[in-house]
């Protein structure tokens, strides 16, 4: 039975839940704290005959000090937050060298574009359109930056894999940017999380987490493997190559394919 | 202004006298009879209502860049700016009024107010001209964006001055009957304060609709 | 203007004895406030029985996914084939339970029914500002209730869209295949809006320039403060609500394109709209809360508030942090990362007057004498379980947390713990509270505190568990969690707080019946059952047309309990003092 | 009632400022309109005109609410009321504009 986090998947995994358990160590103390000073009261000042209550109207010293504790508590975590939040979104802090992916929702489907061998996610009028497409499946290289473009056909999707801790909408109309980096190899899933439908639950993909070789030898299998790829595969170079755009028929390939 | 702050913390300050107060008529807390704070806060409500609109209108076309239509090759500016002056003409004839209901001048009373419901009703009458040749033109709310935010902002715009012209009118029948004699003008200003507030909306919808 | 002119009894002497106003004028058209107060009452409740239920049919769903409902066979079969609940009823169940539990069950339980009744009592004034605009806002309140209520009924089914609406989903059929109930949807929001327009001018009016002779601001209870400052938030707020809707309303029927990006529209300009309102509804849904409590817990403890002037500032400071803070809604929508540093970093800085309203209310316990009667129970529930539902919400408040934890059931176990273990429970105390004074009678203590007991129990044993729900990253508004092979081994979870929701749910009969009970055969409550220092309860149960005989004056704050020296542990606020001659001024 | 309410504070209130110069007021406005549309038909530059416009309108609505609303002449507490709303609106507008990522 598991009954908490999944697994952490990626390179970001780590730094979320390390925010997430020192919040809940933080949040963890001061309810332990407050409940039990609430509880300690109700038996202690109960009404009893005879009792009377004291007449305190309050205490300066005493609320300075508790509205400044939460303060510096707080603004801290937003702090420890800021710079975390910053290398996960801003769009400063991509890492250079990403391998780029194109994802477009739709209700209820991930069409996922890779670039082809020539690396390159082409925009759509591009003659030499090299990219093919995936529906639902998204297959990474372990240890790999992806710089991946999100976007939507219809309405606001949310493109959630638990296992790496990353979510974004996707919303149509803009064009969204998303980086990762997949450490463990593994099947794990892809979810919605933004009501788009009454599909909405069944709007599921799988990411596929492979080594470099694994991964090559899929993009052969697809016939979509470069020079380089056919290497790390184990096959010779030439001739996959060549032979790559005569099997490439078999896949879907550009936007809108489906 | 000092004398008048005296008499209001007199009259309805904090710690009002029993006797002040029973009637709930004078003023109270901030020194301002309860229609006119009521219609005051009613009106901070209308700012907000209108920043959803314009706000939006203003999002849409300089916030997410969209390309944007000639609006003077859409819209009549200069019947516009015309409508505009009567709308104006139609707030100095309500302030006119007020005045006359303080002095409790009833002949005076009654013309402005005539006035006012005029030329409300002569700026609606005019707007929905406009809104037809509009139409007839193929310039509808379906439009792109110029359409949907023209007829929207303008359109709630006009709905306001109708319920305007349309409370003024009754005011203006209350008035012929006699039911502001003797000083009792705060229903005049109560509801001048919502024609003014039309009318700044509109200052503020001609500037940015139709001439920028 | 004739609206105020028409009703309100100059100094309610001339009304108090004999009241001869029709049946009609003084049960259904009223302008008592005190009427409308109850008329709110029954109404809201009624809508809260049908949030419930609709939150019945997705429990069921969520706990034992694609099987029969019990009596679901009842329901058509192009809803519910066989009594199974079908994906798009589903959707429209989560719409609906978040539509009617929010505008339609907490907000007017809160704001509809105590600013009504409480706020001219309290501050010693015959009744509202505009006791005719009071009645208006009554009656488009219950009109957009049924507006809302019968497009359940309407072809294509209710609105689909989640609470939310988020455009495009809400703003075109094509997405949701609902055409009526969506824009049904819409205008029943808008003459909402109108409704809270309405009340709202009435209780800031009222507040101003009503309140008795020595009834200074600092005296105010809180709970008028709190309902005071929740009229501001509402005066601001809901109109924005109202022109997005109504431009929302547009996109549906007249072709116009503001949220539909095929011609330039933006779905983050609704996003935006809604949250600016969205947000400070959160606190109109527990400003009242914080005030009702306030004054329970200090009369149940005896003691004065603990710093009753900071629990004012705190109040003001989170009402106005409260509007700009509304992008923590938006982290991961797409909105510009670096925009939502700034909501995170303001979003963080508004815990701190909730937690120095929780610290408050721990220290006003403190060396009192507390009296465990089902309000000051209920009231201390609302703390406890406010601080449990304050403190999960600084997990949302940093960015990186709530990029995994959003839309998930950490955020429905959240806003459950804010709105029911806290809005809920301040209104069940408020509701045990002041029942003697709406209607001369006292509900019973001990089906009260059962009510209280089960209520409490059920309630945390099914919202809890949500956390770990939500941890495990399960969504929210999912159909059927069991299509994820991730989410497959929390099923138990699910079950068991689907038995505890059924149980929460049947618990409220308690409370239903002996609300009956004591109506139809309660025993006449004493003039003060609680020994109150509010101006509310120095007249009868139920106070006549007009409230007060004559306007009171006002001497003292409102929390003189236990004062060293007085004879009583209270001291109504009306209550001359002995020493000094002249009221403070 | 509605003599009860009126009859007290007529006097004070009302006889407390001079009556403004609606008329000059009303020229004011009049003369700002038609400098509007000469901005407009001027040829200015797009920012400039923008500008100048905006300028133009505040400057109109100020002239409204201080005089004919008399926002002048009353207490600075409905000041109060009457400028609350507009720091937020201004905020929801430009957290907005700044909202889209360029």
């Amino acid at each position: 039975m598991h009954w908490w986090f999944p697994a952490d998947a990626s390179s970001i995994g780590g730094k979320v839940d390390a925010l997430f358990y020192a919040i809940l160590y933080i949040t963890g103390a001061v309810f332990v704290l407050t409940e039990a000073t609430l509880l300690i009261f109700i038996v202690k000042y109960r009404h009893r005959q005879g009792r009377k209550a004291a007449y305190v109207e309050g205490s300066k010293k005493a609320e300075i000090i508790w509205t400044a504790i939460p303060a510096v508590i707080l603004v801290t975590l937003a702090l420890v937050s800021l710079p975390v939040w910053a290398k996960i979104k801003y769009y400063s802090h991509f890492p250079r060298d990403a391998s780029p992916l194109a994802i477009e929702a739709k209700q209820y489907q991930w069409n996922v574009t890779y670039p082809g061998p020539d690396g390159k996610i082409s925009s759509g009028n591009d003659s030499d359109d090299d990219d093919f497409m995936k529906v639902d499946s998204l297959y990474l290289v372990v240890n790999q930056n992806y710089v991946v473009d999100l976007t939507s056909r219809d309405v606001v999707h949310s493109f959630f894999v638990p296992a790496f801790r990353i979510k974004q909408d996707l919303v149509p109309g803009m064009d969204i940017k998303l980086w990762m980096r997949p450490t463990k190899t593994g099947r794990f899933e892809i979810a919605c999380a933004e009501l788009c439908g009454l599909g909405h639950y069944r709007m599921r993909g799988l990411v596929f987490v492979q080594t470099p070789r694994e991964h090559a030898e899929w993009l052969v299998g697809q016939g979509e493997a470069s020079a380089a790829d056919s290497v790390t595969a184990g096959l010779k170079p030439a001739p996959a190559a060549a032979a790559a755009p005569a099997a490439r028929g078999a896949t879907s390939r550009g936007k809108g394919a489906s | 202004m000092t004398a008048r702050a005296e008499a209001v913390r007199a009259a309805g300050g904090e710690g009002t006298a029993p006797a002040a107060h029973a009637a709930s008529g004078p003023p109270g807390g901030v020194g301002i009879y309860t229609q006119k704070l009521g219609m005051w806060v009613f009106l901070a409500s209308e700012v907000m209502f209108f920043t959803a609109l314009i706000g939006s209108y203003i999002i849409l076309r300089w916030g997410a860049g969209n390309p944007w239509p000639d609006t003077r090759a859409v819209l009549n500016i200069p019947t516009t700016a015309v409508n505009t002056f009567i709308l104006i003409c139609s707030s100095v004839s309500m302030v006119k009024a007020y005045a006359a209901a303080v002095r409790d001048d009833q002949k005076h009373l009654k013309r402005w107010l005539l006035t006012t419901v005029v030329g409300g009703a002569i700026f609606v009458g005019v707007q929905v001209r406009e809104y037809i040749k509009l139409v007839h033109h193929g310039f509808l709310p379906s439009s792109g964006l110029f359409g949907a935010t023209f007829y929207t902002m303008t359109g709630f715009h006009g709905f306001h001055v109708t319920c305007g012209v349309i409370s003024m009118a009754w005011v203006t029948i209350r008035a012929f009957r006699g039911k502001y004699k003797g000083g009792n003008y705060h229903g005049i200003e109560t509801i001048g304060l919502y024609w003014h507030f039309v009318d700044l909306v509109w200052i503020i919808l001609f500037t940015i609709v139709y001439l920028v | 203007m004739t609206a105020s002119a028409t009703a309100a009894p100059r100094g309610g002497a001339p009304h108090a004895g004999h009241d001869d106003r029709s049946f009609i004028r003084k049960y259904i058209a009223s302008t008592d406030h005190k009427i409308i107060g109850i008329q709110f009452l029954f109404v809201s409740l009624f809508f809260l029985l049908v949030g419930g239920l609709l939150a019945m049919g997705i429990r069921w769903q969520l706990g034992f996914p694609g099987q029969p409902m019990p009596l679901g066979g009842w329901l058509p079969s192009g809803v519910a084939p066989g009594g199974v609940v079908a994906p798009k009823m589903y959707i429209s169940l989560v719409t609906m339970h978040g539509t009617f539990m929010i505008f339609f069950a907490v907000m007017p339980l809160l704001v509809g029914v105590f600013a009504n009744y409480l706020i001219p009592l309290k501050i010693g004034a015959p009744d509202m500002a505009f006791p005719r605009l009071n009645m208006w806002s009554f009656w488009v309140f219950v009109l957009s209730g049924l507006v809302m209520l019968s497009s359940l009924f309407v072809l294509g089914g209710p609105a689909a869209a989640g609470w939310t609406a988020y455009a495009p989903l809400s703003a075109t059929p094509d997405y949701t295949g609902v055409h009526l109930g969506q824009q049904l949807w819409c205008v029943s929001i808008v003459l909402f809006g109108l409704s809270s327009l309405l009340g709202s001018v009435n209780y800031i009016t009222t507040v101003v320039n009503m309140r008795a002779p020595g009834m200074t601001w600092f005296r105010l209870p809180l709970s008028v403060w709190a309902l005071f400052i929740t009229a501001i938030l509402a005066i601001l707020a809901v109109p924005v609500l109202a022109g997005a809707v109504i431009m929302l309303l547009f996109d549906q029927t007249i072709g116009t394109h503001f949220y539909l990006p095929a011609a330039g529209g933006q779905p983050m300009m609704w996003q935006h709209l809604f949250w600016f309102f969205g947000h400070p509804e959160v606190y109109i849904l527990i400003l009242p809360a914080f005030g009702i409590v306030s004054d329970v817990i200090a009369n149940g403890s005896r003691k004065p508030i603990f710093g009753y002037a900071s629990m004012v500032y705190a109040m003001i400071s989170i009402a106005f942090l409260g509007f700009i803070v509304w992008g923590h809604h938006m982290f991961i929508s797409g909105m510009n990362p670096t925009l939502a540093s700034y909501f995170m970093v303001s979003t963080i800085v508004i815990a701190v007057p909730s937690a120095v309203k929780v610290f408050n209310w721990l220290a006003t316990m403190w060396r009192g004498d507390l009296h465990f009667t089902t309000p000051m129970l209920c009231a201390i529930a609302f703390v406890s379980m406010f601080i449990i539902g304050g403190l999960s919400g600084i997990f949302m408040a940093s960015t990186p947390v709530d990029m995994y934890i959003h839309g998930t059931y950490f955020i429905v176990a959240h806003i459950h713990y804010v709105l029911f273990g806290g809005s809920l429970f301040a209104v069940f105390a408020g509701i045990y509270f002041w029942f003697p004074k709406m209607f001369g009678k006292q509900l019973d203590e001990r089906w009260g505190k059962v009510h209280f007991a089960l209520t409490f129990i059920f309630y945390n044993l099914t919202f809890f568990p949500m956390h770990i729900l939500g941890v495990a990253g399960e969504m929210r508004r999912i159909y059927d969690p069991t299509a994820y092979a991730y989410l497959r081994p929390l099923q138990p979870i699910n079950v068991f707080i689907t038995i505890n929701a059924f149980l929460l749910f049947l618990s409220q009969f308690v409370f239903a019946g002996n609300v009956v009970r004591t109506l139809w055969k309660g025993r006449k409550a004493p003039l003060n059952p609680w020994r109150d220092n509010g101006l509310e309860w120095t007249t009868p149960s139920p106070p006549p047309h007009g409230n007060f005989a004559t306007i009171p004056t006002v001497y003292h704050g409102p929390y003189e309990y236990s004062v060293p020296g007085a004879a009583e542990d209270y001291t109504p606020v009306n209550q001359p003092p002995a020493a000094v001659p002249e009221p403070a001024r | 009632m509605e003599r009860a309410m009126t009859a007290a504070p007529a006097g004070p209130e009302a006889a407390e400022h001079k009556a403004p110069n609606y008329v000059a007021v009303w020229a004011a406005l009049a003369v700002l309109t038609m400098v509007e549309l000469a901005v407009v038909y001027m040829g200015l530059p797009r920012h400039v005109m923008i500008l100048a416009l905006v300028f133009l309108a505040l400057w109109k609505a100020m002239l409204v609410a201080l005089y004919f609303m008399h926002l002048r002449f009353e207490p600075k507490r409905l000041l109060y009321v009457v400028l609350a709303p507009l720091p937020l609106a201004l905020i929801l507008v430009i957290a907005v504009m700044h909202g889209f990522r360029k």
